[in-house]
Formats: structure tokens, C-alpha cells, sequence
């Protein structure tokens, strides 16, 4: 089957951050996006090791999206400075999806 | 019973020993952990229970000015502690002024659980209080919130003219500016004050007969599932207090113990101008001793990201809760009695 | 108690109050949730409950053909209210028939949690009603899901021959093609069926001596556990109709409002039938009434993918679960007074 | 250490589904999957927004398999088959591992 | 009561009846489930109820020697019948050292929920038995772990001079090389040692007016949660012997019904040297026949990762349990009627 | 934006050997990890398949480090050590980010 190229960023941020990402991502116009829950982890705020979900507030999400090439600056500018300031990450990988109208 | 007696009740409470036990496994660094499902379910039943059983209250004994002024008063409270906080802060610790804002912030604002223990060793002594209270907690979360965030703002003006200060922490530009009205909305509708005044308003529609209808539910277990939710909080608290060594200097050790007492006796302050009966006053004396360890370092991480959690939430949770738990509660309770009347 | 009065004492139930608090907070934006593992929790508590309690007092009053009857009538009434539904939904609707269709299905299928509200209303009235109603339940979750995927199925051959129907939905040419056997399994077995039914079963087989020995799990702490997962389903309906507010036109959203009242005319005559108790009968018209949203919305994604939730979850759970809640109920009881006898 | 390419098919849909995406995943050979679970999400059907699990049928879950290249197409063709009448994506992107016979 | 009749009671309570609704379900391949976290609070829950009520009838009945000596039996006991259980199974089963010394250890430790079990029917049919059995519970926990490590070990060896019986496992040159001082702390301080050992010394040291005080949690509605609890078992139990039927052969289904039998008269033998009455003594039979699934295979993760958890956690889980729960309990209080005194 | 090439190392294993992945990974030196949870899978050793978490011990957790291309080696191989013996899998893939020096 053909597939096309695409990019997926993708986000590890503090719970409490969430609703501003997504918002973020909503006005970015991307077609979609997928949260997922985080157990644990460990930054370089070093504070959320392990079971360190200190009273709750240290857990994470990860969010992704999937978005075609041309978007991606358009996305990540805002979101890097809006996730820079708080506890998390940012990376960017290559995917390869079916449908390219459905991004 | 004397304050002595009083302690040495309340530590050898059931309540008490859990919290320990959490402390003791966290330390001998054991699996033991409790899922956050269920920590979170525990937490909202505690929050449906007390604020239904205040309501209830209310509709039995009938509400007059004191419930307007008690929550006044509570407002004005929790808004007075985070600028004492504040001060102290600046004075005894070389903390960045966001981070000295965020600690205050916390010692403003209340911990709920705190009001729970304070209730069942009030229960337990037989000593009645006013039903309202529980809407006085609620709104003294708030507050300090916002005045710590002001306090921030006016911190990073002073920080520019004075980089020194900055060190440590990347106080910036734009610190404060965050407080806008979609933030303060999230705070002040944070899930634990609508369901603790949603429950409070129930409670007093609903009066005696409702409270009966769920009472197997509410009142029976209400004590075992907080001996569940304090091994958890121990649980918590010891691991927070591991995670978070480093940055606890001893300055901020002592701060973490002296602040509640602080905020006992302005608690007992406006205890007294509403006039409340013994009960009232201790809970109220409670509150101001309280620290926040949810609600404010949620809303902390949105308005003012600069300052650290590794700092505010271990001094809040791993300090000041288990020394309101075990020996603070009695404390405030003889407090109370002796200034009654 | 006259219908009003059933009303008022019902809209001021801390059931439904909770279930109001859950709408309000979801309305004021407040993040207040319940996990979903809690949530779950609940909901397999209240069936085993409901279902246990049914099948002890199976088991203390016996067994006759009324419960045979009963589940027949349940079967027929499931399977032909999705028939009456469609109709009036092709009529007063635009909506491709497989939408039509899948709305249909909720309506025949029942929401027990809409009949474990009716039975704290019966109980807190002390009406009596029989055992094993909670096995009619169980028995009217399938039917209407074949009736409606049949339904769908018809529908798919007049939408190739009218291709204007098709517009607004993938109307495909595999429509109805997906109830093989494995999916009616997954269905007919789903987990709510399977504690209802079981829960029955050991209820009826231990009787009042295995209900004595659980009563203080599954009675006493009932009606409280009700109202924190009618908070939690206030939470979710809001959340439900804020989501889907531009797809429920007025046609639909009065179809919500009146199909319960239809199905409960049916659940009415039915329950004549079977020759009920007052209870029994207000509890037959309740289930005509309901709604599914649980059972039916999983069921028609695998074996009716076409057809949309975002239509048919607000419809049964924003629209007319709180309908019945509220009003609903003292209208069913009152009208099972009504026709009694 | 040397490692070998493979390919990553990752698949979000909705949990009604899973056990249907695994028979299928089973039937096609793959070595093996992993299922995660997801906590929110956004796509076409917008439906899902947020905390937007309407009555639970809205949970999603994500599946991935890792697959020798020359499997690709054997899997992503019944998988897109079944996964586009439903709710759900379908990506592909480029992993290396350490035991290619594993895969 | 005779064995039978005890059997018969025990095979119609809610206890027994739920757990085999669970094996139903799965086998209907019902997608009933039950949360995780909501299983893990469960858990949490019996065992904190178990261990508390213990220390608590300790507390009222005072402790002696009897207590000591108990707990060094069931050290002896759970390290002595994990070197019984090794050499039956290297004798009927051609299964590699690693696998039989791991089966060996989960015979040698012990199931709390078939404790929790036998002390419902022991409860129902009024017989009293020791508090501190649950500290012998928790003792017995550990030793049979580092005893079949011990045992691999030396299989190792042989296996290297033999490696014939290496095959169907990797049975490696490290094996039983990894039981390091970090993985027997993690084992002996696992969540549910500390917390019923912990919930033990709570009950302990608040007695019977801590009891009293979080009775309405820890003690009514114990046997309801422990139904619920027991339709997850049955689910778990259903589904790990479906997933695990290839690995099961006759021999080793075998093993899983006549160990129970051969821990049990080794458990008889250990409370006769004790001196406990008639319940303990049932209780010390039931822990010798349990075997261990949660703390034994997350041990044997670490320590012995070689060893198929797909054969010893269904074997432990799927034939063992359920023969216990079922008919080895009651056969266990006959046995312990008869040999008392 | 400029973004840099980093590698991603992600690891399944059953949830008992965890901590000693982390530990791990501590050890060498790895700015971060991040630990998500997993619902199912399904591997060579066949047992974890969908519900099948038999008693528990057969849930997963699924962690990911993002790591520079030169300490891939370094990590990757008493990690594959580790993990080699147990149940579960190592993967890498290539990733961008914003701020290397994160990483
Ligand atoms: N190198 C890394 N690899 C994977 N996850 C990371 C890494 N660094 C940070 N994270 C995740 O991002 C969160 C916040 O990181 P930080 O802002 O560096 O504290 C951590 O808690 C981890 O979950
Ligand atoms: N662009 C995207 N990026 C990431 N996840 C997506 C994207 N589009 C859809 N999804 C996920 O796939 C689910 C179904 O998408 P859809 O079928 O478009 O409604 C959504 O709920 C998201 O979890
Ligand atoms: N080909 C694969 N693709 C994705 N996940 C896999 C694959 N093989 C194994 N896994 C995951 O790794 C776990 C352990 O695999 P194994 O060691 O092969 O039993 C499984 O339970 C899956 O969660
Ligand atoms: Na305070
Ligand atoms: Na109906
Ligand atoms: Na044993």
C-alpha cells in the first residue's frame, strides 16, 4: 500500500498543563491529537523519579500528534515556548500514514 | 483533657499510626503503594462526606450572621498568612522571590485532611462545632492564591533592579502574568471546592433526612477509609520528603513548623471575632495552620511555573502535614479550649 | 403521594441532586472527575447489589410463572419499541436510517441505573415490587440491538435505491452486515448482563441467610454509593451534550423527551400482562422508559460502525436519562398507582 | 551493538474494537503487540475531545506491532480495512532493534 | 457439622458461589472485568482488615510464647515444604530444576485469600481461633522464596553436567545467582507484608476501642468486598488457565490437588506442636496447603527469571486455589476438629 | 526551527523488573526516561496475551530515554543485557528535538 510521509510531535508535559496544550493544538488546526497516560519519569527537575508523583501534582501526559511536514513549525514554535517555561518535552519523528487527507 | 493527654491520644489513634505506617514503608523503601484511582476515589468520598454532613448540619441548627462572617473572616485569613508567610520568608531563607510567594501561597490556603483529622479528634472528644466551618474551609483556599501571585509579581519588579536575587531560580520577565481570568476560573472551580460546597449545599437542602438516607455510607466507614487515605498520604509524603532532601534547608525546615502556629494564632484571632464555639475555634485555628499540598500547587504550576515544586509541595506535604497531624491538632484543640469564652 | 408531590420529593432526593451537581459543574467548566476505575467500581457494585437483593427475594417470596411472563413480555416490549422508534424517527427526522436505526436500539434496551433509581424511589415510598424484575432488566438489554441492526439492515436497501437518504453518513453497502455470531456473543455475554444475571442467581440460590451475611456491603452503603456514581453520571451527561450540542437538533432533542413516555405506555401495558404488583408495574414502565448508553453504544460500534455516537450517546445519556431521573420516575410510579389493580 | 530495521505499525482506535485489531494482528503472523491504554483524544469524529468519553464507549486504546518491513503490507492491509469504518488511525514509521529474529 | 455438610455450606455460600461465577464468565467468555486499581484497593482493603483485627484479638486475649513459637513454625514450615514439593515434582514431572524449584516456592509461601477464606467459614461456623495467625500468615511469606532459589541453584549445577534436562528452558549458567541483598529486601518488605504486618501492630497497639472506632469499615462489610473480590479471582483464575492449558499436563494438574494435601498434614503436624485450638489449628492446615500467586511470581521475576510464570502461576492460581477454596477448606476444619486435643 | 537528531530507546519489560531498569538507566547516565503504562500485549512467551495478566505479575510497563546517537551503545547494552533474560523488548528510533543540550 502507499503511504505518505508525515511528522509526529510529540509531548510530555505536567497534568495540570494538559487543557493548555490541547487548546494550543486545537487553535494550531491539526487534525487531531491522542493523549496518553504517564506512570512515572524523570527530567532534569529530577523531582518526578519513580513513584514521585509528589501529592499528584508531578504526574505527566504524553501527547502526540500527527501533522504533515509543512505544519510543523507552525505547531511547534508556540508549543515549545509555551512547554519550555513548565516541566517537559518535546521531540519530533517521522511517521507514515494511509490516509494524507485525514491529517 | 490536658494538651498532653490530648497528644498522646491522637498519636496512638488509628488515624495517626497509619500515617506512620506510610512513613516507616516509604522509608524502608517497600512497594507498598495504593492506586491513584483509588486514592483519588478515597479523596472525593472524604469531600462528599464532610461537606454533606456540614450541610445537614446547618439545616439541623439553622444558619444566622455567623456563617457570613466565619467565611469572611476566612477569606480575609487566608488571604493575611501568605503576605506574613512572605516576609518571613524573605528574611530567613535566600530563596527567589517566586519560590517564597509559592511557599506562602501554600501556608494561606488549607489542607482539607487537616480539617478531617481535627474533626474525628474533636468526634472522638466529644467536642460539637459548627457545621459551617466546612464552607469556611472551602473558601479559604483561594485566596492565598491570589494574593501570592501578586506578591510574585511585585517579587520579579525587585528582582530586575536585582539580579542577585534571581539566582537560583530562572525568575523572569514575565512572572505574575499569568494569572488570567481562565486560571483563576480553573482555580477557584478546582474539582475538591465544588464538590465539598456541592456536597454542603446538598447537605443542607436535604437536612436530617437525607443525611440519614446515606449515613451507612458517609458517617459509618467515614473513619476507616481516612485510616486508608493517611497511609496513602504517609505513603506520599515520605516519598516526597526522600525525593526532596536536597532542597529542604534547614531554614526552611524550621519555617515548615514555626508558619503553622503562625497561622494558628491569626486562626484563633478570627476565631474569636465570629465568636464560635470551642469546636469552631479549633477547626478555625486549624485552618490557618493548615497547608495546601493539591489544590495550590496545581494552580501554582499554571500561573507561576518559574517557582519550584521540589521546594513548596515536600515543605507543605512532608513537614508541615504531619506535624499538624500528630502534634499540631491537639495543640490547636487546647488552644481553643483555653481560649474560649 | 400525588405525582407532584413524588416530583418535589424526588427533584430534592440527594440522588438527584448529586446528579444536578455533576450538570453544574461540568457547566461552570470545573474540573471535577471521577476515574474511571472508580466509576467502574461503582457500577459493578450497584449491579451485583441490585442484582443479589433481586435474586434473595426470589428466593424468600418463590418462584411462578409470573417470572417467566415477566421475561417473555421484557424480551417482545425490547424488541418492539426500536420498531415504534424508528418509525417516528424516519418521520420527523432527516437522519440516514442507519442513525435512525442505531437511536432506535437505546430505546428499546433499558439503562439500569434509570431502574435502580426507581427502586430507591419505591423503597424510600415503601412500595413493594418483585424480585425478579432485575431478570427482566437483564433480558431486555439484547432484543432491541438485533431489531435495530435488522432495522439498519432494510434501511441500507432503500438507501442504495435512494441515494439522497445516504447523505450526512456514510450509508455503505456492508451496512448490517456485521451480526455474526461472535458479535451477538460479545453482546448477549457483556460483562453489566453477566453480574446482573449471576448476582441473581447466587442471590436466589444463598437467599436471605447469604443476603444477611452481605447486607452491610450491599444495602446499607447502597443508596450513598448511588449518589456519588449519579454525580459522576451528572459529570459525563453534561460533558456528553456540551460535546454534541450541534448535532441534536429539536426533533431530536423532543424525541428524547417523548419516546420515553411512549415506551413507558408500552411498559405499562406489558406489565398489565404479567398481571404486576404496583411496583413491579411502576418498575416495568421505568425500563420501557430508559434509555441504554452503555450496552447498546458498544454493541452498535462493532456491528453498526456507521452510525454515529456523537448523535446516540447524548440522545439516551444527556436528554433522556436525566428526564427520567427527574421527572420520569414519579410519573411512572403515579402512573403504575394509577392503573394498579 | 548492531541493530537491525523493522517497522513500527501503531494503531489508535476505539476500545470496542481491540479485541477485532488483535485476532486480525494474530491472524497476520506478527510476533507480537502491545497495548496501551490512551486518556484522551481528538480526530475527524471530534467526539473525543478531552474528557469527551461520552458513556465510556469513547475510551480509545493504542496498539502497536513491531513487524519486519516485508510484513507491512500483509498487516496494514485487513488492519486499514477494519480500522477506517471506525474510529481510529493507522501510522507506520521506521524502528531498529537488537534481535531481528524476534520480530 | 460433618465434612460434607461443611463442604456442601461452604460450596453454596456467596464466597465460593462468586468466585465460580467469575470462572463461568470467563469461560462464556464474558468481557466482565473488574478495574485493576479497583482490585488492588480490594486487596489492600481485606488485608488491612485481616491484619488489624488480628493485632486488635491479640491485644484483647494478651500474647504469650504461643505466639513466638507459631510464627518459628511457619518459618520452618513454609522453608520445608518448598524442599518436599522439588523433589515429587523432579520425580513426576521431566520439568527443568528452575521450573520445579519456582512451582516449589509458591507451595512453600501462601495465599492470604484462602487465609481470608477459611477465617469467613471459620467465622460462620462460630469457631474461635488465635489473632496472631495472621503474623504467622505474613512470616511465612518469604523463607520458602529464598529456599527454592537455593534449590535452582544447585540445579544449576546438576543441569550443567545434564543438559538434557535443560531443554524446554533456557536454563542458564547464572541461574539462581541473582537472590542479591537488594531483591530479598524488595521481597521481604513487598506491599502486603507491610501492610498487614503493619495494620497488625495498629490493631495491636489501639485494641479493641481502635477496632471499634473503624469497625463499620474494616469488619461489616469485610465478607461483601471479599465476594466481589473473589469474582475477580475467578475471572483472573479463569482466564490464566485458559491462556496456560498447553503448558498444563496431567501430571503437574495433579501435583497442584495433592500438594494442597501434603502442605496441609505438614501444617496439621506444625499447630499440633504449637498447642492451638481447633481454629487456629485450621488456619496453620490452610496455610501450609495454600500456595502463593502475587508475592512468590513477583519475586521470582528478579530472582529466577528463567522459570515459566506461564506454568507456576496457573498452577498455583487455576488448580490450587480453587481446589482450596472450595473443598480444602472445609476438608482443612475437619482435619483440625479431629486432631485437636 | 531548528531541531537536532537524537535517538529514542524504548523499552518493554514486565513491571517487576522496572525499578532495575531505571536504576539502569540512572546509572548510565541518561538525562531522563519517561514510563508509560500498558494495558496488554502479547510476546514469544505468548502468556501476556490480552487480559492476561495472570495474577497480576503479567502487566508491562513501557519506558522510553531520549538519548544522544553517541551514548546509544553505552546504554543499549547492559540494558540489553538485562532485559535480554525476562520478558519484554528494546527498540530505537530517531527523533528530533528543540533544545539538545536537554538530552
Ligand atoms: N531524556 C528523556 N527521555 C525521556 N523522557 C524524558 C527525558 N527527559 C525528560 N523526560 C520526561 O519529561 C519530564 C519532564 O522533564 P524535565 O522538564 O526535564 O523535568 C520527565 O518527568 C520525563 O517524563
Ligand atoms: N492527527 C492526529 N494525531 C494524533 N492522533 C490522532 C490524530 N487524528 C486522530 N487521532 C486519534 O485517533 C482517534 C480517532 O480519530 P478519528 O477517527 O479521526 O476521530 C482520535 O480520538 C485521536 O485519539
Ligand atoms: N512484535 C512486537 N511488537 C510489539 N510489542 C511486542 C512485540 N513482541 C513483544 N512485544 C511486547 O513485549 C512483551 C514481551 O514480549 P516477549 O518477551 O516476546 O514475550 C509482550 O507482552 C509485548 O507487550
Ligand atoms: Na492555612
Ligand atoms: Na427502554
Ligand atoms: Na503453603
Amino acid at each position: 500500500m502507499e503511504t505518505f510521509a508525515k511528522k509526529r510531535i510529540e509531548i510530555v508535559v505536567e497534568s495540570p498543563l494538559m487543557t493548555r496544550v490541547l487548546t494550543l493544538l486545537d487553535g494550531a488546526g491539526v487534525s487531531g491529537y491522542t493523549v496518553l497516560p504517564v506512570l512515572a519519569g524523570r527530567g532534569k527537575d529530577g523531582a518526578w523519579h519513580r513513584d514521585g508523583v509528589v501529592g499528584r501534582t508531578g504526574t505527566m501526559v504524553m501527547i502526540f500528534t500527527i501533522v504533515d511536514a509543512s505544519k510543523v513549525d507552525e505547531v511547534i514554535e508556540p508549543l515549545f515556548k509555551l512547554v519550555s517555561r513548565q516541566i517537559g518535552i518535546v521531540t519530533v519523528s517521522a511517521v507514515d500514514v494511509l490516509r494524507p487527507e485525514q491529517f | 483533657m490536658s494538651v498532653v493527654e490530648l497528644a498522646a491520644t491522637n498519636l496512638l489513634s488509628p488515624m495517626v499510626l497509619f500515617f506512620v505506617l506510610g512513613l516507616v514503608a516509604t522509608w524502608a523503601r517497600s512497594d507498598l503503594n495504593i492506586p491513584e484511582a483509588v486514592a483519588k476515589g478515597m479523596s472525593l468520598y472524604l469531600m462528599l462526606a464532610i461537606g454533606f454532613k456540614g450541610g445537614a448540619s446547618v439545616a439541623a441548627y439553622g444558619v444566622d450572621g455567623q456563617l457570613v462572617l466565619s467565611i469572611i473572616a476566612g477569606l480575609l485569613l487566608s488571604a493575611l498568612i501568605p503576605i506574613v508567610a512572605f516576609q518571613i520568608l524573605l528574611r530567613v531563607t535566600s530563596l527567589p522571590r517566586v519560590d517564597a510567594a509559592a511557599i506562602a501561597a501554600h501556608y494561606g490556603s488549607i489542607s482539607i485532611v487537616t480539617f478531617l483529622a481535627a474533626i474525628q479528634v474533636l468526634d472522638t472528644a466529644g467536642i460539637r462545632y459548627e457545621g459551617f466551618m466546612v464552607a469556611t474551609a472551602a473558601a479559604m483556599e483561594v485566596p492565598a492564591i491570589i494574593v501570592a501571585l501578586w506578591l510574585a509579581k511585585s517579587g520579579s519588579i525587585t528582582a530586575d533592579s536585582n539580579g542577585a536575587l534571581g539566582s537560583g531560580a530562572n525568575v523572569g520577565v514575565e512572572v505574575g502574568s499569568r494569572l488570567d481570568a481562565e486560571t483563576l476560573r480553573e482555580v477557584a472551580l478546582n474539582g475538591s471546592i465544588v464538590i465539598l460546597v456541592g456536597s454542603f449545599v446538598i447537605g443542607a437542602i436535604t437536612g436530617q433526612a437525607g443525611l440519614k438516607s446515606i449515613a451507612p455510607f458517609i458517617v459509618d466507614p467515614f473513619k476507616g477509609v481516612l485510616c486508608l487515605f493517611l497511609l496513602d498520604m504517609g505513603l506520599i509524603a515520605g516519598r516526597g520528603l526522600r525525593e526532596s532532601r536536597k532542597y529542604l534547608t534547614l531554614p526552611l525546615v524550621l519555617f515548615g513548623l514555626y508558619m503553622p502556629l503562625i497561622g494558628a494564632v491569626l486562626g484563633l484571632a478570627a476565631a474569636k471575632l465570629c465568636g464560635l464555639s470551642v469546636g469552631g475555634m479549633a477547626l478555625f485555628i486549624t485552618l490557618g495552620a493548615s497547608a495546601s499540598y493539591i489544590a495550590v500547587p496545581a494552580a501554582l504550576r499554571l500561573a507561576l511555573p518559574e517557582a519550584r515544586p521540589s521546594i513548596y509541595v515536600p515543605m507543605s506535604l512532608g513537614i508541615t502535614f504531619p506535624f499538624n497531624l500528630t502534634l499540631g491538632i491537639p495543640l490547636y484543640i487546647s488552644l481553643a479550649t483555653l481560649f474560649a469564652r
